[in-house]
């Protein structure tokens, strides 16, 4: 048992929070928030510096935390540019990884993971876009909803049905790497969000896009499976967004109490809501730590990676819904407002908390540990 | 008398599609409409041209354009409950209270919080002042508390900036106030703390309460036709149970506004938890498309987080705890 | 009629003390008492010699003695909804129904649930059957659903094994039973689920409420006297806060149960709920001391779950979604 | 960061559940829950097992948590014995632990706490009860409420006030070690507890009663500081008999889940309820576990200790409930319903969880991180 970070986290962990507190300047949270617009010279930046590496997993996770923290819009974007990578990495083809995890590697691409719908929401197995091989290419027609990166992305981790025929619906689909510069590829960036507006969010409709062979990732059929293995693993990335946002409501709703001295921080009411915020916290970091460390050994237990997904999306949302009620109405037109905004968002995506909450109980049912 | 219902009048004023009233704002145009409906000055004392209605129609009033458009509601209380229970307390005030139920003047007013970062510099004839939170219908005239508690009526140099994109009732004018060497009168101590708190307690219920209702049954209609899993939303147990909690609490609510014999400051504290309860819910049932303005969902959110931090903070607890305990309490 | 108050009978039957009448029991004689002051008959028809009251006067009943001692309001229940409802259906039912009322018979119920560990062996004549949980005033017959759902009034060879001690409702006889070569007649399909379920929703709630205001009401007093840290405890925020919340709701839930127009299942399942808060928050700050039976509280805590289990289980849940929805819903 | 148990302490786990299932038979947990009996006899077979050792205070933790999931008034009954150990442990001089905590390492002597009063209740500074000093002697008067083991224990590690002279409540007091057979002392037992009626709780009045001054336990005055050094470790194994409580509840509820087929467990209200008692007691588990570890290695976190212990005992309650109304009234006579009644204590003793709100906020607004 080891509840620490190592000397070189904590150092990094020093290093991601300069980072934020430097760049995430007020007028860009309230620009990019404002304008919903996408944060390209942080994104550059946050590369440059070295922020976001793949290289050590610990560390993405430590400065999404961070960063989030700091601003949850500006801080996704900063660290969402390679989402979806686990895919190819796990289960790409050498090809495929040279091919397109270099320019990734290298910050000079985005890449994004197309799965959810427009009927879809939750249910990934429902996936209509069909991929039909002719020749040595795929040829896909369908549509996808609220894809991150949708526009701005290089290519796309897409999933598509292969297959109408086994009855079982997860079967008969397969993931294939998509070039957005294909024709037939169309990206319509929706706008209007509540919050994580410094994120992008399409909608994605596929007109005969023609997909070389080579560009299928593993083996027709296992597409299901492939994404549901990336969700255990972007899952707990999620939570430490989850954890980041909280903590940054936290972070504020704290020196609210303290700039309004002792009549108002030695309230036991105001008291009590810093308690529990802050309970919850740290409950969810250290189980987002855990499953984080089983999937990082290479032991990865969904079980507990979907807890804490659950529980770091519902403590973002209880946290800064309780910072503002602390605030009072000047807190209208605030940091706090827009965290707000951005954290519930945590509840909905990488699998709502209602299907984490299915995730969770079917495996117990099943008799798994946790 | 109201030549209209709240339906009507959206249907005629408001722009259609996403969140319409949010982009434009509530224009003078709409504000003069309102009037010349009736809706302006429905609380008004006959001595200020209004029409002295009773509670009952006032609250319905409120409920039914909170279920349209909250900002619009809000907006008539602002008028018909704050200034209404400011100026009417002198002859000075009756005339702008007049022009202000004519939908002629347009005023702000800045929230009372004993943690606001407010400033004020005072002699007898003018005011100084800052003020970082405030929010109306127009410029015309600002209403605020001091320092000490004192409730006073700003008559000029009010200079306003406008928060481009604060957290709700965007149709509304939130921004930061300035009084330079103002005129004022000060009407009284601890008045516009009155109003804030439990002077308009049942009219806040209301409000709160549409947009709940608005919520849950949005919400109700989505679950019955949006499929996951080749199953109605509806028929998934914690969805349906997660609803009908709330459909019995505005269902309580709604009989306890209308029974004389609740605490009007309890419903206020039940309604705005279920307006957030319920407009959260809302966002997640329908998933990725309650996250969009699109919808009109996620602004319900927006607007029960603001009538919460607004009306349900902290110190207004401290009023509730008195009387349960038929005394001071939660305060050591 | 009525021929005294909860508030007198219980001060003149029940044992005082430590949880008076768990230790004791209700009594043959107690049950004679409250027939014969006309609690045991209230709502039955006429024809079984009772005095067909409206819901009002029975209501008030049940919620008066709920705060004295849950107990006999629970035997009031059980008698004047779930006995009434059922033997009244049919001709050889209201002798026993009479006699049940005057307080000279005795009977179990076995609460019905689809996942009972029960068994059943009938033919036209006699039955044959194990019941793993009942309750009741005594054994002289019983009444039980079977698998198909058939309502069953078994009218002798009845053992009863007692459980020394249940949960809660301590005061009346739980246990299970048997039926050996029993006499019985089926008197109709799924009438005893109805009984408890919405049948009774009202009756369930003024007891549950009951016990909720007791709860709150001696933690009101209790936390004005107490001291810690040289404080009273209603003088810490959030103790003032969780108290007030509850009384709140107690008072909504009060006037909701007053109101016609308020869903029934809806004033079941608050109640029910506000009760387990309650009673938890009573010992909670009665601390050590609401840990022991001598205070009276935690015994509120174990009866209000035991309702919870008994009126509000996720089977329960069903009937209200499907009102809300105006259709099936939360099953896939 | 490592979350596993090595595998000795794995392996003590095992057996600690065996010893449970073995001894902690239906009859026992009825026999002396109803009676409201102190089972000597299984305190005896723990000790003789080696379950409760503290030679390595995992093994205890380990032992508390498993045993109270079984049964948690025998769990805390066979475990209890030593409470108040760690405060001779740490502060009591060479000839107090060799006279005392001898015994109770060879399993011969019981000893406890005793600082609650009946006025009280948490506030630990109000304490009354006096030690006057007469010669060599301390002569105490007073009286204790609602103390663990004290018609039982041979001694008690007693809060006593030695001067009223500092206008700072908590100055002025010190900690004895009382033999429960000096003259005056009175011990009666309070009996009609809602749960963990196996455990014994009693009232305690000092008449006159005369303690050796080498029976002081460190300084004069520093008592105040002992006690609330002694809660910071208990709290820790007081959240790991949360823990065991909510697991015990929540096993019963899968178990019943289960055994009702897939009409009952495949319903996602019940699934849901299933899913969101296992996040909590995970989250309160690996919380509790993170806080012995700070323990443990000597370098002790309040913060989360605190924030363990209010977490774990909601989390008991909260499941215990829960799982009463899955159940249903089937279970109105049951190992359900005793763990219900017996969940509740762990919101109250050794500090409320009001009490522990109060040390997570004053910490957090002296800027402790967590």
């Amino acid at each position: 048992m080891d509840f620490k970070f190592s000397k070189e986290h904590e150092e990094f962990r020093e290093k991601a929070r300069n980072f934020g507190k430097k760049e995430f300047t007020n007028d860009r949270k309230v620009h990019f928030d404002s304008e919903e617009k996408y944060p390209e010279e942080l994104r550059k930046l946050a590369y440059e510096s070295g922020l976001v590496t793949y290289s050590d997993p610990w560390k993405v996770l430590i400065a999404i935390e961070e960063l989030c923290a700091i601003d949850p819009g500006l801080g996704i974007a900063s660290t969402i540019p390679y989402f979806g990578a686990e895919v190819l990495l796990l289960f790409g083809s050498d090809l495929l990884k040279e091919k397109y995890l270099g320019r990734i590697n290298e910050g000079k691409a985005i890449m994004g993971l197309a799965v959810t719908e427009p009927s879809g929401g939750s249910d990934v197995a429902g996936c209509r876009t069909k991929a039909e091989r002719k020749g040595n290419k795929y040829v896909v027609n369908g549509s996808k909803m609220f894809i991150s990166n949708g526009n701005i992305a290089d290519f796309l981790i897409t999933l598509v049905r292969t297959s109408d025929a086994d009855p079982k619906r997860h079967h008969g689909l397969s993931v294939l790497v998509i070039d957005t510069s294909s024709p037939g590829f169309k990206a319509t960036k929706l706008t209007g969000k509540l919050g994580v507006r410094a994120t992008t969010t399409s909608e994605i409709v596929f007109e005969n896009v023609e997909v070389p062979e080579e560009n299928l990732v593993g083996e027709v059929g296992k597409g299901f499976y492939y994404i549901m293995t990336f969700f255990n693993i972007s899952r707990v990335f999620v939570a430490a967004q989850g954890v980041g946002v909280a903590q940054g409501a936290f972070n504020r709703a704290l020196e609210i109490a303290k700039s309004r001295g002792e009549k108002f921080s030695g309230r036991e009411d105001v008291q009590f809501i810093l308690a529990e915020m802050a309970t919850k916290i740290k409950a969810a970091r250290t189980l987002t730590l855990e499953a984080a460390s089983y999937l990082f050994n290479f032991e990865p237990n969904p079980t507990v990676t979907s807890m804490a997904k659950q529980l770091a999306g519902e403590t973002a949302v209880y946290v800064a819904e309780k910072a503002l009620e602390l605030a009072g109405i000047e807190a209208v037109n605030s940091d706090l407002e827009r965290i707000f905004r951005d954290a519930k968002i945590l509840e909905i995506w990488e699998g709502t908390s209602e299907i984490e909450k299915l995730v969770i109980s079917r495996n117990l049912l099943k008799g798994e540990a946790f | 008398m109201l030549k209209g219902s709240a339906k009507e009048f959206v249907a005629k004023y408001v722009p259609q599609g996403e969140n319409g009233l949010e982009k434009s704002g509530i224009t003078k145009d709409l504000t003069k409409a309102l009037a010349e409906l009736g809706f302006l000055n429905m609380c008004l004392p006959a001595e200020a041209g209004g029409a002295a209605l009773d509670e009952e129609p006032y609250l319905a009033v409120l409920g039914e354009f909170s279920k349209y458009e909250p900002s619009i509601a809000m907006e008539i209380l602002l008028v018909n409950s704050v200034a209404a229970s400011i100026l009417s307390k002198f002859e000075d005030g009756l005339q702008a209270l007049a022009k202000t139920g004519a939908g002629e003047l347009g005023f702000i007013v800045s929230p009372p919080s004993p943690y606001a970062r407010n400033s004020f510099h005072s002699d007898h004839v003018s005011l100084d002042a800052e003020l970082s939170v405030v929010l109306g219908n127009g410029t015309d005239y600002m209403i605020v508390s001091d320092l000490d508690g004192r409730t006073l009526y700003v008559k000029d140099e009010i200079r306003f900036k406008r928060f481009p994109r604060p957290l709700g009732f965007r149709a509304l004018q939130w921004g930061k106030a300035e009084a330079k060497k103002s005129q004022y009168e000060s009407v009284g101590k601890g008045m516009l703390e009155e109003a804030f708190s439990s002077g308009m307690s049942r009219a806040v219920s209301s409000i709160a309460l549409g947009i709940a209702e608005t919520a849950i049954d949005k919400t109700i209609e989505y679950t019955k036709v949006r499929k996951v899993f080749n199953t109605p939303l509806k028929d998934f147990g914690p969805v349906a149970g997660a609803i009908s909690r709330m459909k019995v609490e505005a269902e309580l609510l709604r009989s306890g506004l209308a029974a004389q014999s609740v605490d009007a400051e309890i419903l206020r504290h039940k309604a705005l938890d279920l307006a957030l309860d319920a407009s959260r819910t809302a966002v997640q049932y329908h998933g990725g498309y309650g996250y969009f303005e699109a919808f009109g969902i996620e602004k319900l959110y927006r607007d029960s987080m603001v009538m919460k931090m607004m009306f349900g903070g902290v110190d207004q607890d401290l009023l509730l705890y008195r009387k349960t305990f038929r005394s001071d309490s939660g305060i050591i």
